[in-house]
């Protein structure tokens, strides 16, 4: 467990290196959230987006990444908003450890 | 004809945002509407409430907060651009646990999607650089 | 924003990725204006053009990589991408290496562009 | 019909990416640093007039940059001429 000023007024990490998949369920926690392996699949996806990209997603980038890398059925906003309510990109990138979207959309 | 304005000059070099503010008092004189000044960039240093410029030259600050009080104006700096030159509002200089807000309230710290809808929106788009 | 209403916008990017914020500026715009659904295009003109180098290793300077984040632009189906030849042939770029795919107009199209859009922004 | 804005010396990239792309019917309004571009016998002047494109050099910054003289007063606009050009011009393009 991570002590609470590993994290910002947001809940985001502070530091991007201290992210490990026992944070990732605090985080989670947080958030009213149990990580079941639909979410790990979207978790480690967002990681990948990060990698290849250097940013963390909008949703309709994130929609089609999840399209592109795990086939139509999961390729859709729904989807998405079934394991990650309200705001999927957002809340996503923040469990994934990733960096707080700083363009605010 | 309703406008939108771009501002990504700094106010502390040259004078091209000083003449950005001029242009926006004329628009306002000839009857045209402005919807949104949006501030990009180095831009969004125009927003500052704590910067100090010489007394024997022009007040960079003040021709805005005349617009936006007087003419119902609306101003929005950018919020990446804003946090990078240390332009907080107050609940940024909060989240961002920092000892004091530097933006004058007479601006709006917001995201790029204000400049999308501001462009989209507007029959002009007037852009200020350099 | 009525639908009705949509403005064709083109952004004119003409920094160097890495000698100023504004090349930053202008890609973080397009991804806004697409993420809102408007219609958004790219030229890159003159230095802009050195943005689709190939192999740009920013953390060498400790900033975000814009090649990499160009590379993203298909997914917030931004695929209006023009690129100036001129400074293509200048800087001796490879386009097919580069970042994103972009379509090289000469002068004469680079001005039909520009006439064919509602509103320009020249970063 | 295209409303080019320049803030930017002739000594530029800025100026010469505008000038390439000016075309025949354009308007050019000269302020900030660009006003240098309007002195008369210059290389970057003479490039200008070569385009056919309606020259026009903000009064105030030709002024401060001390070549108001040099100027035919026929090129010079105030603010509101610059507000009268936006309304001519549809689509303005900044070079700087």
């Amino acid at each position: 467990m991570l002590p609470p000023d590993a994290f910002d007024r947001d809940g985001f990490l502070r530091r991007l290196d201290d992210w490990t998949p026992d944070v990732a369920r605090q985080i989670a926690s947080a958030e009213g959230l149990a990580l079941t392996e639909g979410h790990w699949e979207i978790i480690e996806l967002l990681r990948n987006y990060y990698r290849e990209f250097d940013s963390s997603p909008a949703m309709r980038p994130l929609v089609k990444y999840c399209a592109l890398k795990l086939g139509s059925d999961k390729g859709r906003s729904i989807y998405l908003m079934s394991l990650f309510p309200g705001s999927p990109a957002k809340l996503g990138s923040k469990i994934a450890g990733l960096p707080k979207p700083d363009n605010c959309l | 004809m309703i406008y939108s304005l771009l501002v990504m000059s700094s106010p502390a070099s040259g004078h091209c945002a000083m003449t950005a503010a001029r242009f926006a008092q004329a628009l306002v004189a000839r009857g045209h509407s402005i919807k949104r000044v949006f501030f990009l960039d180095a831009g969004c240093c125009n927003g500052s409430a704590t910067a100090v410029f010489p007394q024997d030259e022009d007040q960079r600050l003040e021709p805005w907060v005349t617009l936006a009080e007087q003419n119902g104006v609306e101003l929005v700096l950018c919020i990446a651009s804003a946090l990078k030159h240390g332009m907080l509002d107050d609940s940024e200089a909060r989240r961002y646990d920092r000892p004091a807000a530097t933006v004058h309230p007479a601006f709006i710290v917001s995201g790029l999607g204000q400049l999308v809808e501001a462009v989209a929106c507007a029959d002009r788009l007037v852009t200020f650089g350099g | 924003m009525a639908a009705s209403e949509a403005k064709r916008v083109l952004l004119v990017i003409r920094h160097s990725p890495y000698g100023s914020s504004l090349a930053r500026a202008s890609i973080d715009l397009a991804l806004a204006a697409a993420a809102f659904d408007q219609d958004v295009s790219l030229l890159f003109l003159g230095d802009g053009v050195l943005q689709l180098c190939p192999d740009q290793q920013a953390d060498a300077v400790g900033s975000r990589n814009l090649g990499r984040l160009l590379a993203s632009l298909p997914l917030y189906d931004i695929t209006q991408v023009y690129v100036d030849a001129d400074a293509v042939t200048r800087y001796r770029l490879d386009l097919a290496a580069a970042p994103v795919t972009a379509q090289a107009l000469d002068r004469q199209a680079i001005s039909q562009l520009m006439g064919s859009h509602d509103h320009l922004v020249g970063f | 019909m295209i409303l080019h804005t320049l803030n930017a010396s002739p000594s530029s990239a800025a100026f010469a990416d505008c000038l390439r792309l000016i075309s025949p019917g354009d308007a050019l309004l000269l302020l900030g640093d660009g006003v240098y571009a309007a002195l008369p016998g210059t290389p970057a002047r003479l490039a200008l007039d070569d385009s056919a494109v309606q020259l026009y050099v903000l009064h105030d910054d030709a002024a401060a940059a001390g070549i108001l003289g040099r100027i035919d007063s026929a090129h010079l606009i105030d603010i509101q001429g610059f507000v009268e050009l936006t309304e001519r011009f549809s689509r303005q393009m900044a070079w700087y």
